[in-house]
């Protein structure tokens, strides 16, 4: 399996020698907890995401290319954008309200705004799609 | 001469840590604590550890914690005789706390006329400079041309009921204003329902330097030391300490004395905190005056000996303050704070399940918490995890033992600051005590590094184990900040 | 004079809480740390802090952490420049100490020759008479008549090379004693591997007082006060406190004389402890010394703030002692032992995974534990999971955060002490410190109430939720013990 | 169900209310873990140790009525008696060692010792069968 850091995005190919159950006792001085596509580990004072990446993830999701996902929970507290708008990379597209904070949704590319998928005052949770941008 | 009314049953009217702290100080009195909650926190430390605890309503803190009305019959159905109102929600609502002690119930904390005279940002200043505290150049007149005159660039626009650095900015250039207004205006109408703006001077890497403050019933103000807060990233402290590592004794006394004159003129009752920007020159500016208990007071509670909670609880029951109080720091204490956020990626507050958790212990080391392993970390509240508060005989004692608690500390199934901390602490600047407000900002942290191939194959090992099994509750989503670097969402 | 030889890398020849206690002492002191394990600690708490750590062999003791051949071995392949005990295992193995001297490699304890010297009760006792310290009677002849003439009845029985209350019997009529003396020799040679017996006299209702000595390598002695160690239930100790509530400072200099004493008999260096019996008037006999770090140190540590490992390995090092140490404690600290025992059941020890652990914290609260949820409690090694100590500015400040931190202790999977503890703090004796080593057995602990419905409907919904499925560890068994009292056998 | 509280023998039968999926949140402000046959809950301080009792149990184990199991697992350091003996009520049966000390079993009730099913030297398990007394 294909297995990546999601901090300093290390890619890792995992060999067949890690079949089988695995056991009950902590494996040497490691912790690990799997939640979904995500294995987090401690280990001697640092914390590891480790998350399974699909080994040809274009052709399962193709639209992916062009979506924008919301980075975390929150409320739109404005759009800064309209479709149809060209948007430089890092022009600011909207804001997002979470914990009483405001953070920028930046554009990954340079593109047209194709479509807006939230209005103001949205609430969106992790992972929702925001906007394409073709 | 106030008479003594004894505390016997008190709400615990806040959550998180903050509530599992005051409750307990009761525990340490005799006190009978009543907590409430929320319909995200039926399971949270804090409603475990009361003897009672009543729900107030739904998640949002606007129809729970912050909803005065409900937290008053809180109390009053309980039979509470006392409110404690921890930090944020309503600590600082004036309003409320009039209703509170209208009600017959003892209010843990100042008196409503000095919440609401330290409450607004510019007539606080006022007073202040009335009484001989110095005060940062600023004016609430946002015309471009009352700004150059008086104040000047750079400046720091604030919102005039804020706090916590939230509605706050920095503007460099005129040019920059208009949108830092807005922005702020947004911000502070949407955090505390009141856009008025004022506008200071912003010093050049000064200290942020803070003097606890404790008044009694019987019109006795003292100055218990103070704590260096200079470690924050966007006006949020990050790592807090006391003694400040440049403050003499003789500074000590200086700033003792201005932040009591501060408390004096709004005749100031229980714990508070007289926060200053203290410059290279050893001169200081008063800055605000927090009329609550302030999150970083474990460290002065460990440098002192003391437990500023359980002196709340006893100046509100109408004892005195003891006669004698240190005046000198007997041991040095760092306090880190544990936020369920990415260091890696623009300091994004993260949400999710606490899958485990597990807190550093030992000579020294405290913990201030309110998570348990099991526990969801929501977009309702803030995410500060926990806090990590560290003693020791020096500075590096402390410091020292901090980071190796910090190294301890297990926290999976959320992104968390604790390695961004770690490597705080361990930085050249922090080590040497050569702080500035702005230094977080510079700092380059060493870079995370790589995961060594155990860790990967841990991971794969946990994920076989799982097997052909579908993941239950998380998405893996591709890259679509290739620049931004968000890589990982759930 | 002794030079200076400084420590950069220690082997931890220990394992549980207090190999996690040396492991964050050599953190807060710069120095590298290295655990060694046996094969049922792989995932160890004391593992995952140390830098390094070296796998010694087989669950059972003498195949691993008590084998002095591969301890030695693993200091020297990680080239550690010293070697730190703890207590128990290797700590008061004279041989030990010596072969690792004689390896070059620095040991952190006292002389192998003070070692030798207090480990056999019977010489020990001679030398101490010899030195002025008082000795209680006692005899090494185990004949009938001379117990009679030189001891007297009741007298208690020990295991010469003994301690921590293994091979130890209460005898109270002669017909006792041929049944005492088999089974003290039994367990004798099982736990140490020599079953010299003596017999001494045993002295009602007397207070355990133990005093704290510590020595450099410059031939200087000093006590750093004592501790109260009377609430002891079969000889071994349950809560401790320091300062004792009934030591006034005079009678602090008359033990902290005597204790000093005693050290210097023996050339004594580092930490050890001198223990006494107490009785009404205030006389005082020797009982025995500890020539090791002593379980309940971390009570003299809170009440004096001081961390004695850290003064060890400075000591080990070649340092003096500090020119100033506290005569007085500073505040009052008491510990309790969170042992997997059932109190229920005569306190019969436990086995089995831990499946939640969550440690108390707070204000004055400090946990020592060596265990994480998911470990494996063994019948290999000492049931004691975690001891929880807390500080206050008062005695009853220091047992009410006590009492609070261990009712917010969660262990569940094993049944522990920890609602037994609670209910001893508790208990009016305690509260108003009338303490003495038979307290323990007198006390009429307040049953355990049954609980409520709410407590069997969350059960209820377990035992639901997991449906048809059948038990995978555990099997109920009916009671063989209708009188006994067993009820569950896992 | 019927439920057993382990230390003061209360027993409980639980209705059927409580069909279906325990929430994944923990009920009000208990901690409940099951370990097979048992529940373990804590409670304000308390913890709980509650069993799962089987309605008829004689008929499930017939010869448990007889069955003397070990209370925890150790090492048998001394046999007191031998088969065929009578024995009293709290009559010390073996010494077991676990952890370094010395715990006697005693016998539930008066009767003759059938069989000893365990050697002087033998490592028990927590429930292994020691003896059968008639």
């Amino acid at each position: 399996m294909r297995l990546r850091d999601a901090v300093t995005g290390t890619l890792f190919e995992a060999g067949d020698g890690l079949g089988g159950p695995s056991s009950s006792k902590r494996p040497g001085d490691l912790r690990a907890v799997r939640d979904g596509s995500v294995v987090w580990v401690f280990h001697r004072g640092e914390t590891y995401r480790i998350e399974r990446v699909a080994l040809r993830r274009a052709e399962e999701s193709p639209e992916a290319e062009h979506a924008l996902v919301a980075p975390m929970p929150g409320k739109v507290r404005a759009l800064l954008v309209k479709e149809g708008d060209t948007v430089a990379r890092g022009t600011t597209l909207l804001l997002l309200e979470a914990m009483k904070m405001e953070h920028p949704v930046r554009a990954p590319r340079e593109g047209v705004v194709q479509r807006l998928l939230v209005a103001e005052g949205s609430m969106v949770s992790a992972g929702d799609r925001l906007a394409e941008i073709g | 001469m106030t008479s003594f009314r004894p505390i016997r049953r008190l709400l615990v009217a806040n959550r998180g840590e903050i509530a599992v702290r005051i409750l307990r100080a009761c525990r340490a009195l005799g006190i009978e604590p009543v907590a409430v909650f929320s319909e995200a926190d039926r399971g949270a430390r804090h409603v475990r550890l009361a003897s009672e605890a009543v729900l107030l309503g739904p998640a949002p803190a606007a129809s729970s914690y912050l909803d005065a009305g409900k937290v008053l019959d809180a109390a009053r159905k309980t039979g509470c005789d006392a409110v404690h109102p921890g930090y944020g929600f309503l600590s600082e609502n004036a309003a409320f706390a009039r209703a509170v002690e209208e009600s017959g119930i003892t209010w843990v904390g100042p008196p409503a006329s000095a919440i609401e005279a330290m409450g607004l940002k510019i007539p606080s200043r006022e007073r202040m400079r009335a009484a001989g505290v110095p005060v940062v150049p600023g004016s609430h007149d946002l015309s471009p041309a009352a700004l150059a005159s008086t104040v000047g660039f750079p400046l720091v626009v604030k919102a005039s009921s804020g706090g916590g650095g939230k509605g706050m900015r920095v503007v460099r250039q005129a040019g920059e204003l208009p949108d830092a207004l807005a922005s702020c205006r947004r911000e502070a109408e949407a955090a505390f329902g009141d856009g008025t703006l004022y506008v200071e001077r912003y010093l050049e890497r000064p200290r942020h330097v803070e003097v606890q403050v404790f008044g009694d019933r019987r019109g006795r103000v003292v100055a218990i030391g103070e704590r260096e807060c200079s470690l924050q990233r966007r006006h949020q402290k990050v790592i807090e300490e006391s003694p400040s590592p440049v403050v003499t004794p003789e500074l000590r006394r200086r700033l003792s004395a201005a932040a009591v004159a501060a408390a004096r003129a709004v005749s100031y009752e229980s714990a508070g905190t007289v926060e200053f920007l203290l410059a290279e020159d050893g001169t200081f500016h008063f800055l605000e005056m927090n009329t609550r208990l302030q999150v970083e007071h474990p460290v002065t509670e460990e440098a002192f000996g003391l437990d500023l909670v359980a002196l709340q609880l006893r100046i509100a029951a109408g004892e005195p303050l003891p006669d004698q109080l240190p005046e000198a720091p007997g041991a040095h204490a760092f306090e880190a704070r544990v936020y369920a956020e990415d260091a890696e990626n623009d300091f994004l507050p993260q949400t999710g399940r606490l899958l485990a958790w597990e807190e550093p212990s030992g000579p020294g080391i405290r913990v201030d918490s309110g998570v348990s392993a099991g526990d969801e970390v929501s977009v309702h509240y803030d995410p500060m995890l926990a806090k990590v508060i560290a003693r020791g005989a020096t500075r590096e004692e402390a410091r020292r033992r901090l980071a190796g608690a910090l190294g301890e500390t297990v926290a999976l199934g959320l992104t968390t600051n604790l390695s961004y901390l770690r490597r705080v602490l361990d930085s050249e600047p922090v080590v040497r005590g050569e702080l500035d407000t702005a230094l977080l900002s510079r700092l380059a942290v060493p870079p995370v590094p790589a995961p060594a191939g155990e860790i990967f194959e841990a991971a794969g090992r946990e994920f076989a184990a799982a097997g052909a099994e579908r993941s239950p509750r998380s998405v893996s989503f591709p890259d679509p900040f290739e620049a931004g670097g968000f890589r990982t969402f759930r």
